[in-house]
């Protein structure tokens, strides 16, 4: 306490707030940021500026971009889909990193005995999928990759949670669903992969912050940066550790997150094929009238942020 | 007593009066005014502020778009149909499952009512299960009925069932029991005592009961849409909430509002064509 | 429709009652014995709130919770029953029913045009002919009462308890109603019992007057009327009778004061 | 008339009693237990069908649960003492959104029961803002509130207020015509009338609105608890149906029930506690 | 109280009263004029359903649509008031008030000691002593009247509306009450106005008699009883003009019939 009531001058150059908030979804995509938060790696760093951290929880992206709106959040995690839909609905944020990329981590699974063998026979069948989701653009891709429309089959705008009940009752053929529900399904017995991610779309997750917090506070989102960072090299090198600590904050088995971490590549780099594929769902999310106004992802981008924390 | 005096007297009370009648007629058309503007002055002023907060910036578009853009949406919604065709589809919803639980609720509430034994097995019953919300009840609800129309009706009834049935129940217990003697005195039937005391005397309660349900069963509407709908006033929120379109949401919730007050309205009509007898007290 | 059963005796042995509330148990009838054979045409006179509603209601079958019996003919009664007609002290007429369907309502069986016949007869008889569409609430206080005499008429009960039936009524629709009840009477073989207030009407009409004392209520008195039918108000031995219930009435009294009859 | 004969055969009724009053005694025994059972006997009914269901391969665990793994689960779950805090954190959330609705509920229905003007006022605003579903209000809540304790409060208080007030508005509106001319002989003043008159008068309605409220209110709850709570029965549902646990959704459904009903009791008697002067059907 | 205002006279011109329901229009009142002076004591009679309980009801200002005026002292009648006071036909009482609560209901100012002593005193008077905190379910018709009169009485009104008030009182009770109202009347020099049905009653009381006929009611005839207090029920004198009412009764009715006074 007493140091860093020493050390707080030379800090005041890149932080305003008293307080860093963050936004999170309980899933593993984000695993780094709970390795962070259960080490206490973040709260270390900024205590000594006097800074306290914050943390939230949702179960869907609606409710978070809400509390962004409201003012209530300073960082926070999306899939790229959600991150652009706020954003083009006037959003005051920017991109400042990459929290993840799994192709596989998102997929068109079908029930186990199902039928269904490749995705050319998804023709005329009901497919499930949270519209404007990020697996709502992998269907679009891996239908168009088959000679087929989003008209060609019955689509169903149905939460995570409804498709997982749906697909167990047989009542649609197949869901575009992500991680962790993809490896629970397996597990269950109730659904296999018929295509995940792997070639067609990256699954990246983003880490959104707020202009007006970032601006003034570079300082903070640097530490940020390096703690995800931090957390991404312990998965790396400790993976039964790392599941064990944060089984709970994402509510999964520590078996189970052996078995989904692999499939994500925590890295908070933004590369050029990465923004490529932003500017795609970007576009993709226009054409099919999910946003109505488009979003400049060259300028939604700002990786100074990472630069300044030396992640390469 | 000066008798001719005295009506003198009332006689120019009575010529006095109609000069006040005059402008009585006058006064009374300021007042059918006022109570016009007194219906509508609280919400445009409402709407008033609304836009001016916005308009000084305190409210920032993105998470609460102003009236204007509200309208503006509203306008594109009405223009193209699609409102429309979202409003047919949930009223027919509503309907479905409004009408199975009005039924049902009526009939089991009227069976309740007056039989102890069948109270006494449905109570635990009845009891537990109203609590739970609609919303609990999306998983079971896709699990049994599936995730078609069935599970979006089951929902809305589930919703409008219980205040239907509660306040049958209530109004069949508040048969004043001086009727209950008058019937056993006169050996009237079952049937004729359901028919001509009790359902009459709960009748007040019963069309309260059917107004809460039916305000129910909109609300449900939006709950029963977010079950894999591609259509409906439900759908139309929960999907604009996703892609985050607030004046979409705006314009949704205020469609509802107006059509819950439309049906409500309705009903109430009915509840003054089918109660007659009754003197009661209007406010002052 | 009744009146088969005729000889149906009206046996009230032993009746206690009481009434419990937070205040403390009140004892309201007392050892009541009564017989009144069949066809019998029996007054009760009592002051206010000495139980004589209680007793009609014990005798129509309405009160559970008493000692002693009641019995019409061999049937100890237990509960009310169309044997037994009873007009309430309030009129109780259903708010949601014109006077037509007030009067119908305890009708039984029959075509639609007999019973459309009995109860016009009905509203005819207590004069209530042109109101038949009127509701409970477009009536005077007579008029609801004479609704509640034609509904309580209509069934020809073997046993009809009268509980103050004219108390809301001038002295003329009165006197046509007695008379009305002494037809039915007659003609019928009923078996009355009449509570009233108006000494008169309980010597013109009965065959035997209960005096009842007052809390608890006791049967203190039985006159009997051997006068012949019609009787004439203003005989000697009516007077007399008349003059006989008073003094019964008022020694009732604690503070007995002196009043000209 | 026989006399003697006459209060002998009445004697002899009377002595005929006493042996059927003591097998009554004994039958009152048996009737009490059959009672007993009815009250428990339909639930454990359905309890074992679902279990046997489940034995024989109709229902599959993964979607649906047998009670015994529902048990399991609720032991597990009471045992860690999670269920308790959840229940705790929950409650505590109704009682404050309940009791915001229902003193506004109130004090707002006698205001615009009583007074033309306010009612007219506030009238379409009212009816408008009625039938929107808490669920739709949950942006705007997170908005206004944020995603703390007052948007959870702001849903539950939503979703209980309009029962409250249109009862209480509907129980005073009911109130007898002949009582208020009464009032308006005695020139009592407005206060009185208010407190004795139209409150106990329309007490019956405002129970029922309480009550039906309370309800809502519970129901709510789940919507609530979807704003970024991390404790509640509510959450426990969301979470566990978010994690493809249809055995913990069931305990949080039954919790809610058994609570509701709870809740639902107390305020049963206390309406009889208020309400001594009535005397109405029980059925039979 | 009241009394202070003294000398109000009761001026009623040209009532006509209607009521429209779904059958039609009924004139109830006819052109109805009388003058009654401050102190009078006025009894009403007339047959059932001819308009008296709604001549006082529009005498209290509780009708609103109807021709003419009614002027008490200078102030034309527009609502009700505490001026006049009213005991209804039915007694009105609120179902969750007890006896003291009803009586007490219409009390205005004065110190919680002094109320009670006055609903003491008005419990005394109308003989309820020991049923203070019964609830209306709780009283015989006759009890629930008396609490609804004494209920009337505790404010003293300059004018005091009683619609049968005696009905569902026993001859003896009755007696007493009527007692009771002269004292009151004498004291407080109240003007009275009596509806009634007991033609006794309305010559013992009133100071003039006013016969109504009936539909549409009409002031028939107004007849004085000048004789001194208290009165003698079997003079000579109270007999006949017992006899004149009953005559200018009997030739109301379409199908006349002898009745032995
Ligand atoms: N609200 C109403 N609507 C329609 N008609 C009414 C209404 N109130 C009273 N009447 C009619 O007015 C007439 C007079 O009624 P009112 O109560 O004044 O009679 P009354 O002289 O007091 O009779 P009673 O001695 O039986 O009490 C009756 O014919 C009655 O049907
Ligand atoms: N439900 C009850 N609870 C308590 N006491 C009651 C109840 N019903 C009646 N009583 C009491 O019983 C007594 C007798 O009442 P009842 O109605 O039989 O009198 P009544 O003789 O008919 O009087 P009235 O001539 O005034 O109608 C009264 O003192 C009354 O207070
Ligand atoms: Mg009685
Ligand atoms: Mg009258």
């Amino acid at each position: 306490k007493e140091s860093g009531a020493k050390e707080q001058p030379n800090n005041t150059a890149g932080i305003t707030a008293k307080e860093l908030r963050i936004a999170t979804q309980p899933i593993p995509a984000y695993a780094p940021i709970f390795v962070a938060k259960k080490q206490g790696w973040l709260e270390d760093k900024l205590k000594q500026a006097g800074v306290t951290v914050k943390w939230s929880s949702f179960d869907a992206g609606p409710p978070m971009n809400e509390s962004f709106a409201a003012g209530q959040q300073d960082i926070g995690f999306l899939g790229d889909s959600a991150a652009i839909i706020p954003k083009a609905a006037g959003q005051d944020t920017r991109i400042v990193g990459l929290c993840a990329a799994a192709p596989q981590g998102l997929a068109i699974v079908v029930p186990k005995d199902s039928k269904i063998a490749s995705a050319k026979d998804l023709k005329g069948k009901k497919v499930a999928v949270v519209k404007g989701s990020f697996a709502h653009h992998l269907l679009v891709l891996v239908l168009k990759n088959n000679g087929l429309t989003v008209d060609d089959i019955q689509f169903l705008n149905l939460s995570q949670a409804d498709s997982a009940t749906a697909l167990a009752k047989g009542d649609i053929d197949a869901a575009a669903i992500w991680e962790p529900l993809i490896t629970r399904l397996e597990d269950q017995g109730t659904a296999k992969v018929l295509v995940d991610g792997t070639g067609i779309k990256k699954g990246l997750l983003v880490i959104v912050a707020t202009n007006n917090f970032a601006v003034k506070n570079p300082e903070i989102v640097k530490e940020f940066l390096l703690a995800y960072q931090r957390g991404s090299e312990f998965i790396k090198s400790n993976p039964q550790e790392a599941a064990k600590l944060i089984a709970d904050e994402v509510k999964i088995s520590p078996e189970q997150l052996v078995k989904i971490l692999p499939k994500f590549d925590y890295s908070p780099v933004l590369h050029d094929d990465d923004i490529q594929e932003l500017k795609l769902g970007e576009e993709f999310m226009r054409n099919a009238g999910i946003i109505k106004s488009p979003v400049d992802i060259n300028a939604f981008i700002d990786s100074s942020y990472l630069k300044a924390a030396g992640i390469q | 007593m000066p008798q001719k005096e005295q009506s003198l007297r009332a006689a120019g009370m009575r010529l006095q009066l109609r000069p006040r009648s005059l402008s009585i007629v006058n006064s009374l058309q300021k007042v059918k005014l006022m109570k016009s503007v007194q219906f509508v002055i609280l919400p445009v002023l409402l709407l008033v502020i609304w836009q001016l907060l916005f308009e000084i910036g305190i409210i920032k578009p993105v998470t609460m778009p102003p009236p204007t853009k509200v309208a503006r949406s509203f306008l594109e919604l009405a223009g193209n149909g699609q409102l429309l065709k979202h409003i047919g589809v949930s009223i027919l919803r509503v309907l479905e499952g409004f009408g199975l639980a009005a039924l049902t609720g009526i009939v089991l509430g009227i069976g309740i009512g007056l039989s102890k034994v069948l109270d006494r097995l449905t109570d635990l019953l009845i009891q537990v299960v109203k609590p739970i919300p609609p919303i609990a009840w999306i998983p079971l609800a896709i699990l049994w009925f599936g995730i078609g129309e069935p599970s979006k009706i089951y929902i809305i009834f589930l919703g409008a069932f219980f205040p239907i049935l509660i306040n049958v129940l209530d109004g069949i217990r508040q048969t004043d029991s001086k009727f209950i003697e008058l019937s056993r005195v006169l050996e009237v039937s079952k049937g004729k005592f359901i028919r001509q005391v009790v359902i009459p005397g709960a009748l007040p309660a019963v069309m309260t009961g059917l107004r809460v349900g039916l305000g129910v069963a909109w609300m449900c509407v939006v709950a029963a849409e977010l079950i894999a709908a591609t259509q409906g006033i439900g759908y139309l929120i929960n999907d604009a909430r996703q892609l985050s379109q607030p004046d979409v949401v705006l314009v949704g919730m205020i469609t509802i509002g107006v059509i819950g007050k439309v049906m409500d309205d309705l009903l109430k009509r009915l509840e003054t064509r089918l109660i007659v007898w009754k003197t009661t007290y209007a406010g002052d | 429709m009744s009146g088969t059963f005729g000889g149906g005796n009206l046996t009230i042995q032993g009746i206690n009652k009481r009434f419990t509330s937070r205040a403390g148990t009140v004892s309201v009838l007392e050892n009541i014995d009564l017989d009144i054979h069949s066809g019998e045409f029996v007054s009760i006179v009592g002051s206010s709130g000495c139980g004589k509603s209680t007793l009609l209601r014990v005798i129509a079958g309405l009160e559970e919770d008493y000692e002693g019996v009641v019995v019409l003919g061999q049937q100890p009664i237990s509960k009310p029953g169309l044997d037994r007609g009873i007009v309430f002290q309030e009129h109780r007429l259903l708010p949601w029913l014109t006077v037509q369907g007030n009067i119908a309502f305890g009708l039984k069986d029959g075509s639609k045009t007999e019973k459309d016949k009995m109860v016009q007869e009905h509203i005819d008889l207590v004069g209530l002919t042109g109101f038949e569409k009127a509701y409970p609430h477009q009536l005077s206080g007579g008029m609801a009462q004479r609704v509640a005499i034609a509904r309580a008429l209509i069934n020809r009960p073997e046993v009809l308890l009268l509980d103050e039936p004219f108390g809301a009524l001038d002295a003329l629709t009165k006197i046509q109603m007695q008379q009305e009840i002494l037809r039915i009477w007659e003609t019928e073989r009923t078996t009355m019992i009449l509570v009233t207030h108006d000494i008169d009407e309980a010597v013109y009409l009965g065959d035997r007057i209960v005096v009842m004392s007052n809390r608890p209520g006791t049967v203190k008195r039985i006159v009997p009327v051997e006068l012949p039918r019609p009787r004439d108000r203003s005989s000697y031995e009516f007077v007399q009778i008349r003059k006989l219930i008073f003094k019964e009435f008022f020694t009732e009294t604690d503070k007995p004061f002196v009043y000209a009859i």
